[in-house]
């Protein structure tokens, strides 16, 4: 039979699956154990052991100066920060995405804008964010806006345009003004294609977070990242880049479980389309 | 043996004549005469180039003496310190916002880069007026690209810092110099440290890189067009000009002969200096997982004197190469 | 009651002229046929009546009043596709035409308001058939079902001219048969004229009042773009039928060759939902 | 009429498309102007001249010390790391999004990996990244290809999902065995894709790369901006982002251009799926 | 001369029986058209005929031999829509069974081998009426053109049997009966067997040999799972049609009421590369 046409059996299937998670894992423990053979306190690659300790202290065990248990505080914080950041760059997505989507004057005014501004490295121009925002919570935040922000409305004016002309016409043959015809035909269709939006710019997002962490912060999983990075605790980085991973695949999770469930409509919609 | 070998250094006054020696030809020079090949690589990064060279893809790094210690030292490299190059003498700062004494600081947020010198400074800046770094201030860790532009901010009212980061914050209004390093001399020492077995294996490296650094040490401390020459080149590559690199020279107690460098090696201030580093490491958990005391990393100094666990000495002072450029030897 | 006037109406698109002096009257509660080879300008012309373009020369009135610059709840329409809205349900999207007119800012109906215009909805969606399928979105509908539901849609803001653009081209000829008689119904009940673009001659005759057809009177290769098509025939279909009297449009006598294969047995033949 | 149904016209168009530009010049202007008001040697929002100076010094003079113009020695090698990643990951992700898109084994081994792996923040193993490869050139062009390469195969996969099965079993009633299939059917047809998403990824590449450049480096536009940083010298920076973004914009431009002339058929098929 | 034996099929997906106890013998060059109501398992039928699906129970042979379980050269296929390639031309898209076929690794012809295969595909592209448009995209085609084209592409590999699904339910009616003309046509060229699913019973008997219609024999809402359709009328069409006998299978001698309504004058009314 073709190779296109030959499927593993589910068994296989899991054993593939697994395989080059397995492969990772092999060539780090090789990695880590000749290392480890030649300088045992080695930290670029540590063993099993230093693992376990690291996530013990990081997870479990509360920090003598603070109190706090470090993990949860930084997760805490770093999720707090990102949420409220990609809250508002979806909130003022969808808002300047709708608008300028639908209304050719506002387009005119913003398309040109929002394509040159969605080019700009963000993190270079963070010294005049700071001034603008200063130093505290606020920036984290606003580089995760302003990093994400173009992007969403650039998506959404594209997912509007996508929209049968169709529709927009059969709308005002019953009767529809700008306004509810915004509120009624488009942003209901909209608000499922912003969570693909969203999940696309979570990569992003999370990127901007760390960027903005590593600069200034006093808690969060970035700063904790560059932090320890001073003294090379790869044995605290790789668990939270674990953990940051896990957080985003769930959080990806999440947002396709909110789709379904929110837009039940959706999926067929688009399968039929 | 090993031939080639390669030297990691970052941007900053005092490890700036690695570059120039490096684009003249001086480091070529003195390889050549050894019969090896050294490789000079710059980072913008200082931490990402300690880390490169404890991870082992560096044979040579240059470093603060404390970060030696709570990097390398205690990722298990063994460690020597084969070039002292200065000393900062006011190159780092605690600055405040609008107010001039040091005891000022009580109570605010100070903007520094967690765990490095500069955090270092703070602790012993404090000691000096009876505050804590826990009971008085708060720290936020701030990344040293940013310092400045974080200075700029409303909300940030004391920092500390270093050149040239001082230079440009003090240069702003309301910007006030309450501590510097001059006033804990020697504590923050520059180095050009290499692995220890590779030192042991080499000894050629350590002349190599000995003769490099004092030939290129009497180019740019010349008051001829040609130190100028190397004075400017080396302020350009650090992004500043003549005279500003010449300022930050002159917050930097420069050892240009090696003579000057053995005389600050042999005398006590190194070993009071580990002393305190090593406290302030292990109060800040840095020497390491489990560490059960400042004294878990032995540290030797010239003549064998060590301080601490001589079972597991991973950082060493020599005056060995320096001593052989001084009675010109190399 | 519903006059509607085409008085020398052109269209063109840049250098291309694809209507040229198409003059026409269109009697209160006509029910016109438009057809014509395919890139004719049949869509163009029903654009130009819904206000989605407007005419390069000429004008069009109903009622003696040039039509608003805008599409507007005085004409409704059914499209070939994307008629119906993929996010409200078969209830809600009939609904939505009541909700738009009297909803307010916020373009719902609430309380009484709502139950009336449910029962109104409910009562045009048993006429169409799909009183069974009032919760159902309309991906889980079959093609005949969506289209029935763009009717019924379209009805309940009583546009005065309902225009229908190849409304029927998509479906299955079995299915077709249904909805044809469908239509006839609605119009025969519904206050308005109808004017339907189609490609199937046989569908024009089996439904309209008048059959009106476009061409390009010269088609050499090198006359393409300098002429557009007008007017080639305009027959009054005989018997004569007349709104409202269903008993004159009643099926041909004829069976038609395309008519569905097992006709009987399933009323609702393409209805997916039954088979779920 | 309706505020959806009113269309400016071309002048109008024009203007309204310069508006935010210019407000943001105005802005920028009355800031600069205001600080440098209270501190003439201000450095964080600088006056035309210093732009004016800066950017003669930058992109006109050549560099004393070796000659070089820094503005395009920058540029040049920046490109080249850029071009370099996203030639290597483009070329990968054909590749492997290929297999993995066809061949059910593939698939089945590498799929989940690579969702997983596309959700790793590939800053925060920075460190590890550097060993592997060393630092030289390859370490930026890896940074942008580990970060990108995912994201390209996993678009890649879903883009080969979407093209109808009718076309597959077509091509084997035609004779195709699973190799001609993939390189006369479905190669073809996932070239213009590949470029759609090389599109999406740009703005991710140009941030790695600044990043890495940001880290260890001699030259580049990102290494520029990092040096200049320290002194605040906005005056240079400013210039950068605004080059960098026009650099942005021409290559997304220039991959605009080169899907319709190299795949005229695209345009159409897209419109008429 | 490629008989088609269809022994006691079952095909049942989880809980759901589709089909139930297919027997059917396909006698050299037949035009078979299987017609029923939706969702009984026509498409269903003509996978497991491509190897697209395997049966549940029982097996499908040609020529006395199981067929291969995957889809191959010896059966070709025509499906409703996406059956070419976008991103080849015309003539691409006709030369690929070629190049597939005898290109090796690389699946391109070169050379002689290359002008000959060119040769036969402007051939095969002239009896379906394309050979003017060689070098469009299917794009650019109108519906018609695609299909056609599309058998043309299928017919070029030479398959023993070719399946069709609903290959004309999308066109419109006028273009319907070009596209029927055609296909008559072709079989009587070509040494095949036609398998052809469709909705339209005219569209089946005008074409067919013999019409086969499948459906539930017990079509009670609870058994609808349990019971799947099977073959429940198998009509031989008279007078016989016979496989390269043109003369038989003429036009039906009365006018059909779906057929075009300017069919004269405009023979290529569906082509909108006529009206670029
Ligand atoms: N927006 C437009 N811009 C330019 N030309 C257009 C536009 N819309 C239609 N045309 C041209 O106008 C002519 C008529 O098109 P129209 O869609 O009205 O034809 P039609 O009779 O509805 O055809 P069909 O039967 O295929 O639907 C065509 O040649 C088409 O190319
Ligand atoms: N892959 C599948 N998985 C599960 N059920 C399927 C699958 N394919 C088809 N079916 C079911 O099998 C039945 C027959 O489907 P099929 O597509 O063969 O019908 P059909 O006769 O071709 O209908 P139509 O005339 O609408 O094309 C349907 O009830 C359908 O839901
Ligand atoms: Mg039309
Ligand atoms: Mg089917």
């Amino acid at each position: 039979m073709r190779l296109i046409n030959r499927r593993p059996d589910r068994t296989s299937w899991m054993l593939l699956a697994a395989l080059p998670f397995l492969l990772v894992l092999i060539a780090y423990a090789l990695g880590s154990a000749v290392r480890l053979a030649e300088n045992p306190s080695d930290k670029l690659l540590p063993g099993l052991t230093s693992f376990v300790d690291a996530i013990d202290r990081m997870a479990f065990t509360p920090d003598k100066r603070t109190g706090d248990i470090l993990l949860w505080l930084d997760t805490a914080t770093s999720l707090a920060r990102l949420v409220a950041g990609i809250a508002i760059a979806a909130a003022g997505g969808l808002l300047v995405g709708l608008a300028a989507g639908l209304l050719p004057y506002v387009r005119a005014t913003l398309a040109p804008f929002v394509t040159v501004a969605s080019m700009v490295p963000p993190l270079a121009v963070l010294p005049i964010l700071f001034i603008v925002v200063g130093l505290g919570e606020a920036s984290k935040i606003t580089l995760i806006v302003v990093g994400v922000l173009p992007c969403l409305i650039r998506d959404l004016m594209l997912k509007i345009d996508d929209l049968p002309r169709q529709q927009l016409i059969k709308a005002q043959t019953l009767g529809a003004n700008s306004w509810t015809l915004a509120i009624r035909v488009v942003l209901p269709q909209i608000l499922p294609r912003l969570i693909d939006s969203i999940r696309l710019n979570l990569g992003p997002a999370w990127l901007f977070l760390i960027s903005a962490e590593a600069i200034a912060s006093e808690a969060g999983l970035g700063y904790r990242i560059f932090l320890v990075r001073r003294y090379l605790a790869m044995d605290v980085i790789l668990p939270y880049v674990a953990w940051i991973t896990l957080l985003c695949f769930l959080m990806d999770l999440g947002l396709r479980v909110l789709q379904r469930r929110a837009f039940p409509w959706f999926e067929d919609a688009r399968a039929s389309a | 043996p090993k031939k080639e070998f390669k030297l990691a250094w970052s941007i900053y006054v005092g490890w700036m004549p690695w570059q120039y020696a490096a684009d003249q030809g001086i480091v070529k020079k003195w390889a050549d005469k050894y019969g090896i090949k050294i490789e000079v690589v710059q980072f913008n990064d200082y931490v990402e180039s300690i880390n490169q060279y404890t991870a082992g893809a560096f044979d040579a790094v240059t470093v603060t003496n404390m970060d030696a210690l709570s990097i390398p030292a205690a990722g298990g490299v063994d460690t020597t310190a084969v070039i002292v190059g200065d000393f900062s003498n006011g190159n780092d700062a605690v600055i405040l916002k609008g107010k001039d004494k040091l005891s000022d600081i009580k109570g605010q947020k100070v903007n520094l880069v967690e765990f490095s010198v500069s955090h270092y400074l703070l602790t012993r800046a404090l000691e000096s007026v009876k505050m804590t770094e826990k009971d008085d201030v708060t720290v936020v860790s701030t990344s040293d690209a940013d310092m400045v532009a974080a200075w700029s901010t409303p909300d940030v009212t004391a920092v500390v810092t270093w050149n040239p980061l001082v230079a440009e914050i003090l240069a702003t209004p309301g910007a006030k110099k309450v501590f510097d390093s001059s006033q804990i001399p020697g504590e923050i020492i520059d180095l050009t440290v290499a692995n220890t077995d590779v030192l042991k294996d080499n000894p050629a490296f350590g002349k190599a890189l000995a003769g490099i650094w004092y030939e290129t040490m009497a180019l740019m401390s010349a008051d001829t067009p040609a130190g100028i020459a190397a004075r400017t080149a080396m302020g350009k590559a650090s992004g500043t000009d003549l005279a500003g690199y010449e300022a930050q020279l002159k917050a930097t107690r420069m050892f240009y002969k090696p003579a000057d460098a053995l005389a600050f090696v042999r005398g006590p201030e190194p070993k009071a200096t580990m002393q305190k580093v090593a406290g302030f490491l292990f109060d800040h958990g840095l020497l390491g997982n489990g560490a059960p005391s400042a004294e878990a990393i032995g540290i030797e100094f010239p003549g064998g004197v060590i301080y601490g666990n001589k079972a597991s000495v991973k950082f060493r002072f020599t005056d060995a190469y320096m001593a052989a450029a001084a009675d010109g030897k190399l | 009651m519903t006059q509607i006037s085409v008085r020398n109406v052109w269209k063109e698109y840049g250098e291309q002229v694809v209507l040229e002096q198409i003059n026409l009257e269109i009697a209160p509660r006509s029910f016109v046929a438009l057809v014509g080879p395919s890139g004719c300008g049949k869509t163009t012309f029903l654009r130009m009546l819904l206000s989605q373009e407007t005419p390069t020369k000429g004008e069009i009135l109903i009622d003696g009043i040039p039509i608003s610059p805008e599409p507007g709840p005085d004409r409704g329409v059914v499209f070939q596709r994307y008629s119906v809205f993929p996010h409200l349900t078969v209830l809600g999207n009939v609904l939505l035409g009541a909700e738009l007119k009297g909803g307010g800012v916020l373009g719902r109906l609430f309380g009484t308001a709502r139950r009336q215009a449910k029962e109104e909805a409910v009562k045009l969606l048993d006429a169409v058939g799909l009183s069974h399928a009032l919760e159902k979105y309309p991906a889980q509908l079959s093609g005949g079902m969506q289209q029935r539901l763009a009717l019924a849609q379209a009805l309940i803001a009583k546009p005065k001219v309902l225009l229908l653009d190849e409304p029927f081209g998509a479906l299955d000829p079995g299915i077709r048969g249904d909805v044809h008689k469908l239509m006839r119904q609605l119009w025969h009940e519904h206050p308005m004229s109808v004017v339907m673009v189609t490609h199937d001659l046989s569908e024009a005759f089996h439904l309209a009042t008048r059959v009106i057809a476009f061409d390009r009177r010269r088609n050499l290769p090198e006359e393409r773009l300098r002429y557009g098509a007008s007017i080639t025939n305009d027959i009054e279909v005989w018997p004569r039928r007349v709104a409202g009297n269903p008993d004159f449009g009643k099926e041909p006598t004829l069976p038609r060759r395309d008519d569905p294969a097992q006709a009987d047995g399933h009323p609702d033949r393409d209805d997916p939902a039954d088979a779920a």
